[in-house]
């Protein structure tokens, strides 16, 4: 297993992540594929430590903060999204545009 | 001589005060007017005599005014026997003429409410007509030009209420104003190609090796140009008959002996330039030659007496030009000299007839005024017999002078026509004094009677001048007119008499009278009215001043006005609305289609952001 | 040099800049104080100016650049506060001087919080000092936009909309239009700065050492041939060129009195004066090669604002078309590059704008009264409002050039330099003497819509309704006087101004390749 | 390897003071509203002054590089630690009476404050990519907070969902970005890896950087990755948006120059015209669409955009002159814009409306506030005696040093093009007729700061000495320009 697999699983990965993005209407599965890009690219961290020559476990620690920065802010957006659904009685990010232009 | 450029400042000095302080002076400060010419006129003489005693000839008095550039330009004097004539000619008729302006300017007993203005343009025209006489440079010349233009126009809408005369004036100045856009263009070619303004210095060296002949020919040909629009040469002439809206003693002055002689005096001035190039001196000759014909033609079939006048005058001012275009300065000057003096007499006895028949000005309401008014008609004969050509009175030297040019100085052509017009000129004079002064008196014309003596005396010092100063032609006491009113660079030439001329125009005249008497002599006017129906269609075509005036307002109304409405319309729709505002109106454009891509779904922000990473990738990847 | 001479251009900058604040200062209700202000620091600027024009030797041997005085303002840039008077400059300072007095003293009938009015107008004038006074490229670009930002708030609050019969010019539009056109034309003259203290790359603002690196070839040709554009149409617009001078009208129509005295009066040669000043300069290479399109714009714009003023029908429409008509004058003698020329466009400058503030001053005197600029309605005004005619008349006289009045003093120079000129259309034909001449017949153009207009408005037939109409207040008449005096003066002795004027003719020429 | 912490003392009382303000919120819960809004503002302020001052007097000329290249204390650091200090106070003293009226949540708002004036500081003194990543989250998730805090406002939780949405993804973007430069380079700090992102410049690391720069590009609102920002502008309770636009893109201009000066030197060829392109985009943008703007926040939203493009010129120019206009006219920028919205609170605050027409006839309800707001429009609209004039000047002069002749012609156009709607809300206020007449009172507490942002405004346009030498000092302080 070289070094490339692992990058283009991460690229995959990440690319899937993006898709669910854009595609999913509702804010909560929208967060779900955010999730996902920032797994990605943990594991692309931690494959560029493994497999890089330097010897320093910089990839590493980079991936440890990434996941407690993800955490952190997946709790944000949720309660903000929880704020969303009691003013406005759903998810549905294709409803909010009421500013525009 | 050194202090000649006083005798404009007198007239300037009058009219500066006049014009500031005239409603704290009595009478508005008229009288104060009439001392400054007056003064004017008396200080014109030691002139004369110190120029005589050092010498017949150009005496330069340089002063330097301003300089810009490489130009510099001065407001000396130039003193010489042309400018010594229209000194004396200028200061007399305006001495006459404001004497008789005190008397004309008051109707039963009060003054003309603005006679302190009228005082004062009177004073600042005579002012500037002697500065352009003595005027040393182009520009001091113009300068002067212009502002006797401005005088005219004044004067002619001294009665601004009257909407003829507020016309009148603005056609003056425009008229007048569009020949000295020829004039300033001559003259700015002049001072480009010697690099001078001083006239002497350019008239000297006009055969020098380095000039541009073309330049030269060029200049002539618009200074000449704007000699017309002032001395009302065809075809800039429609102004003159208008101009008789003002008071009679301003058309007396400005329309017989001053301004309109401006044009003769300027190209006698710049002479030596029209002698060094014959087309100009053709080209002057012909169109003096057509006005007078057409003056004559004109002043035959006009039923208002100052119109007569008028076109008499543009009559004689075509024979001035027909002299100079025949090379004849002595005759031109002298003739305007006589001319000057007869036709002020003539417009003052006019005006003095309109005082006393309630401006009435219709010949045709007039007849038979000899027993009522003697000595205006008096004078108005003599005027009349001088101008018509009749010796011993003062014009006929002065034609008779004309006559010897013309005839060696031009081709058969010209001197027949010019015969034909000395008869007209005495057709229309004869028809004119026998029209208003014999016949019989009319009805309402009988409360007549003569004027005021204030008026009176005046007509009658002209008419004895009128008689006189003919004789200064003769060789007695110096050898003739020829001698002293020499060109720069020509020969003086004593008095000779040619015997057949002289016949001739003595006979022509003569006969012109006799004709007017047959025609207009009688009471019963059956022959008059006969040779009208018969001649029908060309006396409607006279009668209309040949329809000039018709074709200027038409090219007025359909051409320039409506060129500049088109032009104002298109600066406003296409230069503002579409060259201003287009890009105004598409910036807002923009931003409105650029707004209508935000439309509030998160997506299509979060594409943005996709987009944006896929383009920058793009560019950093291929290095662009 | 003595303390004055030393300081007094920093003080015709800093004075107006302090009544400014002082008004400030001073509550709205106070009207006749804030009026007083305004009319004495007028009159300080004026002798100021006057002190400016006087003391500036044009002897052989005086330097061009006189009074200069320098503050360094941004050391690592290269920027310093430089200001200094050349022959050119001196006649414009004095101009300012003459209608900042009386601008002052006119817009003392302002009545709408008149405080704030003259908090503005002294705005104005400080920035049209500093430009003339400024000879440090940074500076002159500071204080020619610092002119115009208080013209939007002054046309849009105090000034007057008018309908006419197929379009409508509100006060916003005329005043939105003047202040987005001269910002646009300013920002290409931002352009040109900026490339010019690269490229010269002496890391300097400095006009004389810009000039004298420039001199030594420290610009290439090509690079001056593709910025002067950009300097003529700049500077041009504010100088009313002919295709970008629709503000002119239309501002003018708009902006209260005053303000239009001060704008046509000084503003529009602001425009002709940063021509001169940068662009025959700084670019000498590229006023060579533009002259001839300048010089024929400059002959389009005469003709074409004299026929276009003939038909207009609002009295100040009149007006501004004749001021586009009366600065084409200015830009033929610029781009004549004849000493004569340049000397008569300068005379041209300091004559038409005295001239130009007396005609704002009369017909805003009118509009006052009337309230209506039309000049269909208004005739025969002669009979009553005896001063208003004169002063009218006397303008109208000035601008169709009558001898005796400095207009003809100044036109005279500029068609002498125009039948001089060297410039060559594409190097064959000389288009001197054929523009002149057309030049020539725009001023009699001149004359003939003038008098139309004088002969009815004020010639005419006597309309009953205008026989209410008071004459000036003897305030303004003493303003209007003002106005006359240099015209006539200018007019029957103009050697002084004229010896003022050559030492920065020969300077500038001198630098022509 | 000991560690010298005093070198962080700033970065510890700002943690400090924001503990402790909402410790003070809970501790006195039975005071009413208004008072303890006034004591927290209050504490928040006196804070925010006392670390100004101590950082200022510590770290005045000290220059050193903490934890191998973790955080820069130096100059650089140290200016934008000022005026990020600085601009929170200031934000804080003009929306008291808005929070008293329309924010729920009165200890959490000034709390966050202080956590994002800490995060902002933080992002000016990162010297590494994770450091980086780290402090523009603490940022980000603070002002994730600060919007959806409006009380009873639906658009705020719109706003906020869809800014923490963005934001997210735009972080995970930026993480990828790092993770791809760290796999090519095997390092993170910014000076070490300048050279060797030049010798290993390939596919890899071309969509790195571009990844990153994506990532700061949404911090900064630059053209693509600004789409969220109008609706946040909008949505968020002003003091917020005013925290937004003044605050956030401060410290990301910070980082952005800080990283392509050191790390971007070598690989300038490569990202100058990429980067140019998108400046050029951003000022279009942003000054097209604010033409047809009729809210003013919108309007300054975008307003606020085209800002950015102008001081992204003076970046990519990547000379001492271009680094310097950048920092003075982010200063001069950070001015203008809180005087503006320090009006848009007050007339919020006052009669609750937010469209350009409700500003009709201000100029009669309230002489001063007017006169603050045309000053901030003209200076914006960079004309003379007010700091915009100098500073889109010496940007502009900087973009034709570094050889960007077209991008300082599209910038002088767009500087034009922006006039129009400056103007209209000049036109608005001084010539529109007023709905309802009756002065319109500043409170003494936002007054003062008002004053001393006008006067700061008219300072740096009319003599901006000074201020240029601070940010002399502080440009001198970045490895390259040495």
């Amino acid at each position: 297993m070289t070094l490339l697999h692992f990058q283009l699983l991460s690229a995959a990965i990440f690319c899937i992540g993006l898709y669910g993005v854009l595609a999913r209407r509702s804010a909560v599965l929208v967060l779900m594929s955010i999730e996902l890009m920032l797994n990605a690219v943990n594991l692309q961290l931690v494959a560029f430590g493994a497999f890089s020559g330097f010897g320093t476990s910089t990839g590493q620690v980079i991936a440890v903060f990434v996941i407690t920065i993800a955490a952190a802010e997946v709790g944000l957006a949720l309660a903000i999204v929880m704020r969303l659904f009691r003013s406005r009685g759903g998810v549905n990010m294709d409803e909010i545009d009421v500013m525009r232009g | 001589m050194e202090q000649a450029w006083l005798i404009p400042v007198f007239g300037f000095g009058a009219f500066a005060f006049l014009a500031l302080f005239r409603k704290y002076l009595p009478g508005q400060g008229k009288h104060l007017a009439v001392l400054a010419i007056i003064a004017a006129f008396v200080a014109v003489w030691p002139v004369l005599f110190d120029m005589l005693d050092k010498g017949v000839g150009e005496h330069h008095f340089p002063r330097d005014w301003f300089s810009a550039g490489p130009l510099e330009v001065g407001w000396g004097i130039i003193v010489d026997p042309l400018t010594v004539a229209m000194l004396a000619l200028i200061t007399f008729v305006s001495v006459i003429v404001q004497v008789y302006s005190l008397g004309y300017m008051r109707h039963n007993g009060t003054d003309d409410s603005r006679i302190g203005w009228y005082f004062a343009v009177h004073s600042l025209f005579s002012a500037s007509m002697l500065m352009l006489v003595l005027a040393d440079n182009l520009l001091l010349l113009y300068v002067a030009w212009e502002l006797v233009g401005l005088c005219s126009y004044l004067l002619i809408g001294f009665w601004f209420e009257r909407r003829s005369a507020a016309e009148a004036a603005k056609k003056a100045f425009v008229t007048t104003r569009i020949g000295d856009v020829g004039l300033l263009i001559g003259v700015v070619l002049l001072i480009v190609e010697f690099g001078t303004v001083d006239i002497i210095e350019i008239m000297g060296s006009l055969g020098d090796p380095g000039v541009n002949q073309a330049v030269v020919t060029a200049s002539a040909f618009l200074v000449f140009f704007g000699a017309m629009g002032k001395s009302a040469q065809f075809p800039l002439h429609v102004w003159l008959p208008d101009a008789m809206e003002g008071p009679t003693p301003v058309s007396a002055l400005i329309h017989a002996a001053t301004m309109v002689t401006a044009g003769v005096f300027l190209v006698a001035r710049l002479f030596p330039l029209f002698d060094a190039t014959d087309s100009a001196q053709m080209a002057i000759a012909s169109i003096g030659l057509v006005t007078a014909l057409m003056g004559a033609a004109m002043a035959l079939v006009m039923t208002d007496l100052k119109r007569i006048l008028a076109y008499s005058t543009m009559s004689h001012l075509g024979f001035m030009m027909l002299a100079l275009g025949a090379g004849g300065y002595t005759a031109a000057i002298f003739h305007l000299l006589m001319h000057g003096i007869a036709k002020a007499m003539l417009f003052l006895s006019a005006g003095s007839i309109m005082h006393a028949a309630h401006e009435e000005t219709d010949i045709r309401k007039m007849g038979g005024l000899r027993k009522r008014m003697p000595i205006t008609s008096a004078a108005f004969t003599i005027g009349a017999l001088a101008l018509a050509g009749i010796p011993p009175l003062n014009a006929f030297w002065s034609k008779d002078e004309i006559l010897l040019a013309v005839a060696d100085g031009l081709n058969p052509v010209f001197v027949v026509l010019f015969l034909i017009a000395i008869v007209l000129s005495a057709l229309y004079m004869g028809r004119a004094v026998l029209v208003v002064f014999f016949g019989k008196l009319k009805p309402e014309n009988l409360d007549i009677h003569e004027s005021p003596r204030i008026m009176a005396w005046p007509l009658a010092l002209l008419a004895g001048l009128a008689v006189v100063t003919g004789f200064i032609a003769l060789p007695i006491g110096y050898e003739g007119i020829g001698t002293f009113l020499v060109a720069p660079g020509d020969k003086p030439h004593a008095f000779e008499v040619v015997p057949i001329w002289l016949v001739a125009s003595v006979v022509l005249a003569l006969g012109g009278l006799a004709l007017a008497y047959l025609l207009y002599g009688k009471e019963d006017t059956s022959r008059v009215d006969a040779l009208r129906e018969r001649f029908a269609r060309a006396h409607d075509i006279v009668a209309n001043r040949f329809y000039m005036d018709h074709a200027y307002q038409w090219t007025i109304d359909r051409v320039v006005l409506k060129v500049s409405g088109l032009l104002a319309r298109f600066d406003r729709k296409v230069v503002n609305d579409v060259g201003v505002n287009g890009p105004g109106l598409g910036a807002v454009e923009a931003g409105r289609r650029l707004r209508y891509h935000v439309t509030g779904l998160f997506a299509d922000y979060g594409l943005g952001i996709v987009v944006g990473v896929a383009v920058l990738g793009a560019l950093l990847w291929f290095g662009v | 040099m003595s303390f004055a001479e030393r300081h007094v251009l920093e003080w015709l900058i800093y004075l107006p800049m302090l009544t400014a604040a002082v008004l400030v200062a001073i509550p709205a209700a106070w009207r006749t104080t804030a009026r007083w202000v305004g009319i004495g620091s007028g009159a300080l600027l004026m002798v100021g100016s006057a002190w400016v024009f006087i003391a500036f030797d044009y002897s052989a041997g005086a330097e061009t650049f006189q009074l200069i005085k320098v503050y360094t303002w941004l050391e690592s840039v290269g920027i310093d506060f430089r200001l200094g008077v050349d022959g050119i400059a001196a006649p414009m300072i004095l101009l300012t001087g003459i209608v900042a007095l009386t601008g002052s003293v006119i817009a003392a009938n302002v009545d709408r919080d008149a405080k704030n009015y003259y908090i503005l107008l002294f705005v104005l004038i400080a920035g049209v000092y500093g430009t003339f006074a400024s000879i440090d490229l940074f500076f002159l670009f500071f204080f020619y936009e610092l002119a115009i930002v208080p013209m939007f708030l002054l046309i849009a609050v105090w000034g007057s909309s008018s309908t006419f019969a197929d379009f409508v010019r509100t006060k916003e539009y005329g005043a939105l239009k003047l202040v987005l056109m001269i910002v646009a034309a300013s920002v290409l003259v931002w352009i040109a700065i900026i490339a010019i203290y690269v490229w010269v790359d002496i890391g300097t603002f400095d006009i004389l050492r810009l000039r004298d690196a420039v001199q030594d070839g420290g610009l290439s040709s090509g690079a001056q041939k593709t910025l002067f554009p950009l300097v003529m149409v700049g500077f041009g617009l504010l100088a009313g060129l002919w295709p970008f001078h629709t503000w002119s009208p239309d501002g003018h129509v708009a902006a209260p009195t005053s303000v239009s005295m001060l704008h046509a009066g000084v503003l529009m040669k602001l425009g002709a004066f940063g021509i001169i000043r940068v662009g025959m300069t700084l670019l000498p290479e590229g006023m060579e090669a533009w002259a001839v399109v300048l010089f024929i714009l400059g002959t389009v714009n005469v003709v074409y604002g004299a026929i276009s003023a003939m038909s207009q029908t609002d009295l100040k429409y009149v007006i501004g078309y004749s001021s586009v008509s009366h600065m084409g004058y200015v830009i033929m003698g610029i781009a004549t590059l004849d000493s004569i020329g340049l000397t008569g466009a300068t005379l041209q400058m300091f004559s038409h704008g005295i001239m130009t503030a007396l005609f704002f001053a009369v017909v805003g005197a009118i509009y006052e009264r009337a309230h209506t600029r039309d000049t269909l309605i208004l005739n025969g005004l002669a009979a009553k409002m005896g001063w208003t005619t004169a002063f009218f008349v006397i303008a109208g006289l000035t601008s169709l050039g009558l001898p005796g009045l400095s207009g003809f003093i100044a036109e005279v120079l500029v068609f002498i330099g125009a039948f001089s000129s060297e410039v060559t259309l594409a190097g064959t034909f000389r288009a001197g003497p054929l523009l002149g001449a057309l030049g020539i017949l725009g001023a009699a153009i001149t004359a003939v819509y003038i008098l139309r207009l004088v002969a009815r408005v004020f010639f005419g037939q006597r309309d009953p309704q205008w026989d209410a109409l008071p004459d000036l207040t003897p305030r303004e008449i003493l303003a209007s006087g003002a106005l006359v005096i240099p015209l006539v003066l200018v007019g029957v002795w103009p050697a002084p101004f004229l010896d003022v004027i050559r030492p920065g003719v020969d300077a500038i020429l001198g630098g022509l390749p | 390897m000991q560690v010298d912490f005093t070198l962080l003392i700033p970065e510890f009382m700002l943690a400090g003071l924001g503990v402790l303000v909402l410790v003070a919120d809970f501790a006195v819960p039975w005071a009413s509203r208004g008072a303890k809004n006034g004591v927290l503002a209050a504490l928040t302020v006196l804070g925010l002054a006392v670390t100004f001052v101590v950082t200022l007097w510590m770290q005045w000329d000290t220059h050193e590089i903490l934890y191998e290249h973790l955080i820069y204390v130096d100059r650089y650091a140290l200016l934008f630690k000022a005026l990020a200090m600085a601009i929170g106070a200031v934000i804080v003293l003009i929306s008291m009476e808005y929070v008293h009226t329309r924010i729920r949540h009165v200890g959490e708002f000034y709390t966050l404050i202080v956590f994002a004036v800490l995060g902002a500081s933080l992002m000016a003194g990162a010297a590494e990519l994770l450091t980086a990543y780290i402090a523009i989250e603490l940022l980000a998730f603070c002002l994730y907070v600060l919007v959806a805090l409006s009380r009873g406002d639906s658009r705020s939780s719109e706003a906020a969902v869809k800014y923490i949405l963005l934001g997210a993804i735009s972080s995970a973007v930026m993480l990828f970005g790092i993770a791809l430069i760290y796999g090519a380079i095997g390092e993170t700090g910014f000076r070490r890896s300048e050279l060797l992102l030049e010798a290993v410049f390939g596919p890899t690391v071309a969509l790195g950087l571009a990844m990153f720069v994506a990532g700061l590009g949404f911090k900064l609102s630059m053209a693509p990755f600004h789409l969220w920002a109008p609706d946040v502008y909008e949505g968020a309770p002003t003091p917020v948006t005013a925290l937004v636009s003044v605050l956030s893109k401060a410290a990301a201009f910070a980082l952005t120059l800080r990283f392509l000066a050191e790390a971007g030197r070598a690989t300038l060829e490569e990202w100058q015209l990429a980067l140019a392109i998108l400046a050029a985009l951003t000022m279009t943008v942003g000054t097209f669409t604010a033409l047809v703007q009729d809210n003013i926040k919108r309007l300054l939203a975008y307003s606020s955009v085209a800002q950015v493009g102008f001081v992204l010129i003076g970046i990519i120019a990547l000379n001492e002159s271009g680094a310097r206009a950048a920092l003075l006219h982010i200063a001069g920028y950070s001015f203008t814009n809180l005087a503006a919205f320090a009006v848009v609170i007050a007339v919020e605050a006052k009669t609750g409306k937010e469209r350009i027409a409700d500003y009709a006839g201000l100029a009669s309800r309230s002489p001063f506030l007017a006169m603050v707001m045309a000053s901030a429009m003209f200076s914006l609209a960079g004309l003379p005696i007010f700091a915009g004039f100098v500073t889109k000047f010496l940007l502009f002069t900087s973009a034709v040093e570094g050889g960007l002749f077209w991008l300082m012609v599209i910038a002088v156009v767009n500087s034009l093009v922006s006039l129009y709607y400056y103007l209209r809300i000049v036109r608005e206020m001084y010539v529109g007729e007023p709905a309802e007449t009756g002065r319109l009172r500043l409170p003494i507490a936002a007054s003062i700061p008002v004053w001393f942002l006008f006067a700061g405004t008219v300072f740096v346009g009319v003599y901006p000495a000074p201020l240029m030498d601070a940010a002399g000092a502080a440009v001198g302080v970045l490895a390259p320009f040495l």
